[in-house]
């Protein structure tokens, strides 16, 4: 007994020995759903920060200092992001957390961030992370919220009075249903319909023959993964002729691959990155995106929204690292409450106080798809 | 309402005939070996998967879906040689976790060989809808009702009219006996996971068009394949059969006609409820068991 | 004649065929009741329909005025029947003494509440149990396996723990479903003193067995039945001498 | 007392652990989760291997304890205390109602039938948004005081979890050693053999099962507080699967195995983070190996082939034979 407590404690002392790192660098630490069912989101994330961090690196690093980049999977489940954050917090003591990709993991982790007082950029979609505002949790992707409302916009000028909704039942499309309800009345639509579909649900016409039923005068899928793709198929396949909006949850090439023929003249709104190459020069962001989508696809082909997410969130960071001149964790807090006019790939930042997001509905553009690619609309 | 009706069980029948095709193959299975094989959802998985992959390296529809079928049954007779003989004395529970522990496994070898992608297989003929009524009818929904059709009379002629088929029943019968009078009993088991894989890998490359598919597209499949089973009443083929079918057009009316986001409870609390009042199934033989 | 174990016309169908068929008998206190018939008589069945494995289709029967039609097994168990079956229904995972300790259910009273609490009254029950089972293990030669995994025992003890299992419920009627089966002959020889034993503890015993032999020397009546009917009753000797035993047997060609 | 040997030594383990490395994440982190993980296991150990009854929706009873401790602390305000007790009533009664038709099937039909009830209750989580927060799941649930004192940090959730856990393992060890514990195994054993000997396996079925079910319960009212949030991709089908293999990995029937499986599965994903791709692979070859060549279980297998090297001495004494 006596022997195999001795080497038990030298067996964990060896385990907990590992863990000393330069003390100059800058530790950033990132969760990420790189498996699992949210993995579309996290892998061209993770990849996004890898590549950046690396070319920070090879660029001299930030304040003189190299980034070295700590991340875990969490395979989207909020309990392993507990503790992956913790981990981050008290084990590998990093200086700013970059990371989550979904909304439960974000939720899951605020109060220990809240707690820790340590800066933490999300890259998840919910409006809930940031309203109301949380002193340490800022995020990069546009919310639902405004994709609601940008949808609703556009619907207004085509004169959409009756919409029926069909949403996901994962997190995203609960959520974005939620939004979508909210915000109707205000710009007198009536939603006829309140469906939703399973994340392995094959077939979704019981759902739409339903819908059609109900009269609409357009349909509004919010929704990501595979679903929205069958969600276009089958009510081309019902014969419904009805203009069909999506969110910006099916903001990838996969989508229309996926959906095929049916996914003409679909529209949604999605960030500026999409359609990199058909922004006028004059835009302010085209630099930045074309910048990201070559260097992107130079390495792993298609570029996706939700990288520029990452890249969004990873430069927040550093620039406000930069400004503060240290990384004093208080100091880079309010650097990156104080940003202004950031140029990011999801469109211009400017944070305050009230608002840790800092986008406004012109960093969606209205896109529809044509001829198998996204057009802009306006 | 009724076009509601009409198409949800068009969509029902479609998608019941994969939950036919699967709970077929759990049935097969249990009846050769007293297995229920939980990875039966993975054959659907790897058989429209591969197809996806051998299409992409250039290979004709025709010979990718062939090759792909040949695959799903090479991967289940793996699994019955490395994973279920090797344990052939093991319990009911250890054959649960052992045939779970395989499903996951597969999944993960998956992920590795293709990713997290969805992917879609071709329509087998056009996508030009039939309407009935305002209802409609997909050509692909009717391949998938037709070659279910067609891969069940086949199976069901196999039982009743070989002399391999009557063997593989009497496996289920009574092993002992069978061995003794000669039915190679392993072979017969080997020969189980391969048709059950084959029906597994039918159904993935029938349904891929209209649901596309993905690593981890197996698992409610099989579930549901196995609901099926359950329904039919475990060990009778065609119970299986008519379980998937109804199982579908229970799930599908229960969307259009109840609650879409409480459709998957509804087919779990029918399934419950079948196992409380009426556990050996609507096919099942009724009466007691003797101890 | 006192009231003991008595079946009125019970009969029992599977499906249509009749494992049972229009069967009635009584058996006396204290006397070793036997019985037999070719395979495929129905006796398995039988002991199945006393003990509340399975119920019968029709008829009546009691046990000490008692009926035993619509009882659980369990329930049957506490009105002071016990068995052991023809394949040992041992608890393979568990020790000798503890299998025992099993038998010992309906003797103790402490629940989940003080178990899980090992209250006092609980530890002293236990203590209780224990003395009780290792006496049934001591009158059935097993008090030295006590602390053995019961799986490691060979046939012939598995055999005879089934009976010391059985014995620990206390039963006023111990059901032996072939006992002697799979045991050589000098198990046997003892297997047939255990019996005579038993019963000279006030224990009546009822005996399915193939073994003439045992049976003949151990029976205080036999009962005789074909295709689960009833074809004879007697003493060993007019069983014996009985024609239509003869026939049924020879007929049958015995196993 | 012989029977609590292994309970000391675990408790020692327990107790040294955070003296030796006090601010180390493996234990006072990981820890944590290990022993919420563990006591599921424990109780789930005793239903599966102990009376032999497998259960495919475990997490279940687990989501039902956080909810309930959620629900009620952050919408109706209630003291976590009362909203935890409430919660183990509500798991006993839907336990209870669940069991009675769900074990009287056996092996794959319970299976399925468990597997069923663990998806019902997570779509019972995920669909009614406005109560449950849907799939963004439940945030603020408060903290847990024990008089007075705030459970606010990892040391202190150290020791309230590893705590309960403890006081499970003795309850469970007690239970094991008593009447209905040899009732339970025999049921497992041979439940014809079971019935004879008097034991009543429906009604004995049933109260393992609520008992099993309110240790998941338990653990899941201490999770939902020691996260602040909860969602239902926690209390998944997959969690649900984890917890069985847990109990296998670990040797099912035994004392201790489950706490090591709970361990182990609970570390692997830490350790792993490197091969975060083969994590579902090799979740899966653990079942199938342990399943094919260690049915008995790691801990079991190991301790088996272990034991040999430490008491070679005293075989000599014991007559071999017996």
């Amino acid at each position: 007994m006596k022997r195999s407590v001795k080497a038990l404690v030298a067996g964990f002392a060896l385990l907990f020995s590992i863990n000393a790192a330069q003390a100059s660098d800058i530790k950033i630490g990132t969760f990420l759903a790189v498996t699992g069912p949210a993995s579309f989101l996290g892998d061209p994330e993770l990849k996004t920060l890898q590549m950046y961090v690396k070319k920070i690196n090879d660029e001299g690093g930030v304040i003189g200092r190299k980034i070295k980049l700590i991340h875990y999977d969490t395979g989207a489940n909020p309990k392993k992001a507990v503790n992956f954050a913790k981990r981050l917090i008290k084990k590998d003591r990093v200086d700013i957390i970059v990371g989550a990709s979904t909304s439960g993991t974000t939720m899951a982790v605020i109060p220990i961030v809240q707690k820790a007082k340590i800066p933490f950029i999300s890259m998840a979609g919910s409006v809930k992370i940031v309203e109301p505002v949380k002193k340490w949790v800022f995020k990069t992707p546009h919310t639902d919220k405004m994709a609601a409302r940008k949808i609703f916009i556009d619907m207004n000028k085509r004169d959409i009075k009756k919409v029926g909704l069909i949403s996901g039942s994962g997190g995203f499309g609960k959520s974005g249903r939620g939004q979508v309800l909210a915000l109707a009345s205000e710009y007198g639509i009536t939603i006829t319909a309140d469906e939703s579909y399973g994340k392995k649900d094959t077939d979704m016409t019981a759902q739409l023959s339903k819908i059609r039923a109900t009269n609409p005068d357009a349909i509004l899928n919010f929704g990501f993964g595979s679903g929205p793709a069958i969600v276009t198929k089958n009510i081309r396949q019902l014969g419904i002729k009805l203009p069909i909006y999506q969110s910006h949850g099916v903001a990838s090439k996969k989508y229309i691959n996926l959906a095929g023929s049916a996914a003409e003249g679909v529209r949604l709104p999605a960030a500026s990155l999409l359609v990199a190459s058909m922004l006028p020069s004059s835009h302010p962001q085209t630099e930045v995106i074309q910048a990201y989508k070559n260097n992107f696809e130079a390495k792993h082909g298609p570029v996706s929204t939700f990288g520029g997410h990452a890249y969004d969130a990873l430069y927040l960071a550093v620039e406000a690292i930069k400004r503060a001149g240290s990384t004093n964790k208080a100091r880079v807090r309010n650097e990156i409450e104080n940003t202004k006019n950031f140029l990011g790939a999801g469109g211009i930042f400017n944070m305050s106080s009230s608002d840790h997001l800092g986008l406004g509905l012109n960093a969606f553009k209205m896109l529809e798809i044509k001829n198998g690619d996204w057009s802009i609309v306006e | 309402m009724s076009d509601v009706l009409l198409q949800s069980l068009i969509t029902g029948v479609t998608i019941g005939s994969a939950y036919a095709l699967v709970g077929l193959g759990f049935a097969i299975i249990f009846n050769v070996s007293d297995v229920v094989n939980f990875a039966q959802g993975e054959f659907v998985m790897v058989g429209a998967m591969s197809a996806v992959s051998l299409l992409a390296v250039g290979v004709p529809f025709a010979v990718a879906l062939f090759l792909a079928l040949v695959i799903a049954v090479c991967i289940g007779l793996i699994l019955e040689k490395f994973a279920i003989e090797p344990a052939k004395s093991a319990t009911v529970v250890s054959t649960i976790i052992i045939t779970i522990g395989a499903s996951i496994f597969l999944r993960g070898l998956a992920l590795l060989i293709w990713g997290k992608d969805f992917h879609s297989l071709p329509a087998f003929s056009g996508e030009t809808p039939i309407h009935i009524g305002s209802a409609t009818l997909t050509p692909q929904s009717m391949w998938v009702m037709g070659v279910t059709a067609v891969l069940v009379f086949l199976v069901h002629q196999f039982f009743n009219r070989t002399i391999t088929g009557k063997a593989l029943l009497a496996c289920s019968a009574n092993p002992i006996a069978a061995s003794l009078i000669g039915i190679p009993v392993k072979r017969m088991m080997l020969f189980a996971y391969g048709l059950s894989a084959l029906l597994g890998g039918a159904a993935g490359l029938l349904i891929a068009p209209i649901a596309f598919t993905s690593y981890d597209a197996g698992m409610m499949l099989g579930l549901k394949g196995f609901a099926a089973a359950i329904l039919g009443g475990l060990g009778n083929p065609m119970g299986a059969v008519a379980g998937g079918v109804v199982l579908g057009v229970l799930e599908s009316l229960g969307a259009g006609l109840i609650s879409s986001g409480y459709k998957d409870a509804i087919a779990f609390i029918i399934l419950l409820l079948v196992l409380f009042f009426k556990p050996q199934g609507f096919f099942g033989k009724a009466g007691e068991e003797r101890v | 004649m006192d009231l003991f174990l008595e079946a009125e016309n019970i009969t029992k169908t599977f499906g249509g065929v009749a494992a049972i068929f229009n069967l009635s008998f009584a058996t006396r206190k204290g006397s070793v009741y036997s019985v037999i018939g070719p395979n495929g008589a129905g006796k398995t069945t039988l002991f199945n329909l006393l003990t509340g494995i399975y119920q019968p289709t029709s008829g009546n029967m009691r046990f000490e005025g008692k009926s035993l039609v619509g009882q659980p097994p369990h329930k049957i168990s506490k009105l002071g029947i016990s068995r052991t079956f023809q394949t040992p229904q041992i608890f393979l995972n568990m020790t000798v003494l503890e299998n025992t300790l099993v038998g010992c259910h309906n003797h103790g009273s402490s629940g989940f509440f003080s178990g899980a609490l090992s209250l006092p009254s609980s530890r002293k029950e236990a203590a209780r149990l224990e003395e009780q089972a290792m006496e049934n293990l001591v009158f059935c030669g097993l008090d030295h396996l006590a602390n053995r995994e019961s799986d490691a025992l060979p046939y012939g003890e598995l055999k005879r723990l089934e009976v010391a299992r059985a014995l620990s419920t206390k039963p006023k009627l111990l059901l032996m479903d072939e006992p002697a089966a799979g045991l050589n002959d000098s198990e046997t020889g003892e297997m047939g003193e255990l019996i005579r034993r038993i019963q000279k503890l006030g224990i009546s015993v009822m005996l399915v067995e193939h073994n003439m032999a045992l049976v003949m020397a151990v029976s205080d009546g036999l009962l005789v039945l074909n295709y689960g009917e009833y074809l004879a009753e007697g003493t060993p000797e007019q069983i014996q001498n009985n024609p239509k035993v003869i026939e049924a047997y020879l007929g049958m060609g015995d196993d | 007392m012989k029977r609590y040997r292994g309970f000391f030594a675990l408790a020692s383990i327990i107790t040294l652990a955070p003296i030796l490395f006090p601010v180390n994440y493996f234990v006072t982190v990981v820890g944590v989760s290990i022993a919420i993980n563990a006591l599921i296991a424990v109780g789930l150990n005793l239903l599966m291997g102990y009376t032999g009854q497998i259960s495919l929706g475990h997490a279940a009873f687990f989501g039902i304890g956080a909810y309930a401790s959620g629900l009620l602390t952050t919408l109706l305000s209630w003291n976590p205390w009362l909203a935890l007790l409430v919660g183990l009533l509500a798991t006993w009664l839907v336990a209870e109602l669940i069991a009675r038709p769900i074990l009287r099937l056996k092996g794959h039909y319970l299976a399925m039938a468990t597997l069923g009830f663990g998806i019902i209750i997570n779509i019972l989580m995920v669909q009614p948004t406005h109560i449950t927060g849907g799939p963004d799941g439940l945030s603020d649930i408060p903290v847990l005081n024990i008089l007075g004192w705030d459970i606010d940090s990892d040391i202190r959730w150290y020791i309230v979890a590893n705590g309960a856990l403890l006081l499970g393992v003795w309850v469970a060890l007690n239970l094991i050693n008593s009447r209905i514990g040899l009732a339970l195994r025999a049921v497992h054993g041979s439940e014809v053999g079971a019935q004879m000997m008097g034991v009543d396996i429906e009604k004995i079925k049933i109260k393992i099962f609520v008992v099993s079910a309110l240790f998941a319960a338990f653990a899941g009212s201490l999770f939902a507080h020691q996260q602040g949030f909860i969602s239902p991709d926690s209390f998944s089908f997959h969690f649900s699967i984890e917890l069985v293999v847990m109990v296998v990995l670990g040797g099912m029937a035994s004392k201790y195995g489950p706490i090591f499986g709970a361990a182990v599965l609970t570390m692997l994903p830490e350790t792993l983070v490197v091969f975060e791709d083969y994590e579902v692979l090799i979740l899966g070859a653990i079942m199938m190996g342990i399943m094919i060549f260690l049915p008995q279980g790691l801990w079991v297998g190991l301790s088996q082939k272990i034991k040999p090297l430490f008491i070679k001495k005293t075989i000599s004494v014991e007559p071999a034979g017996g």
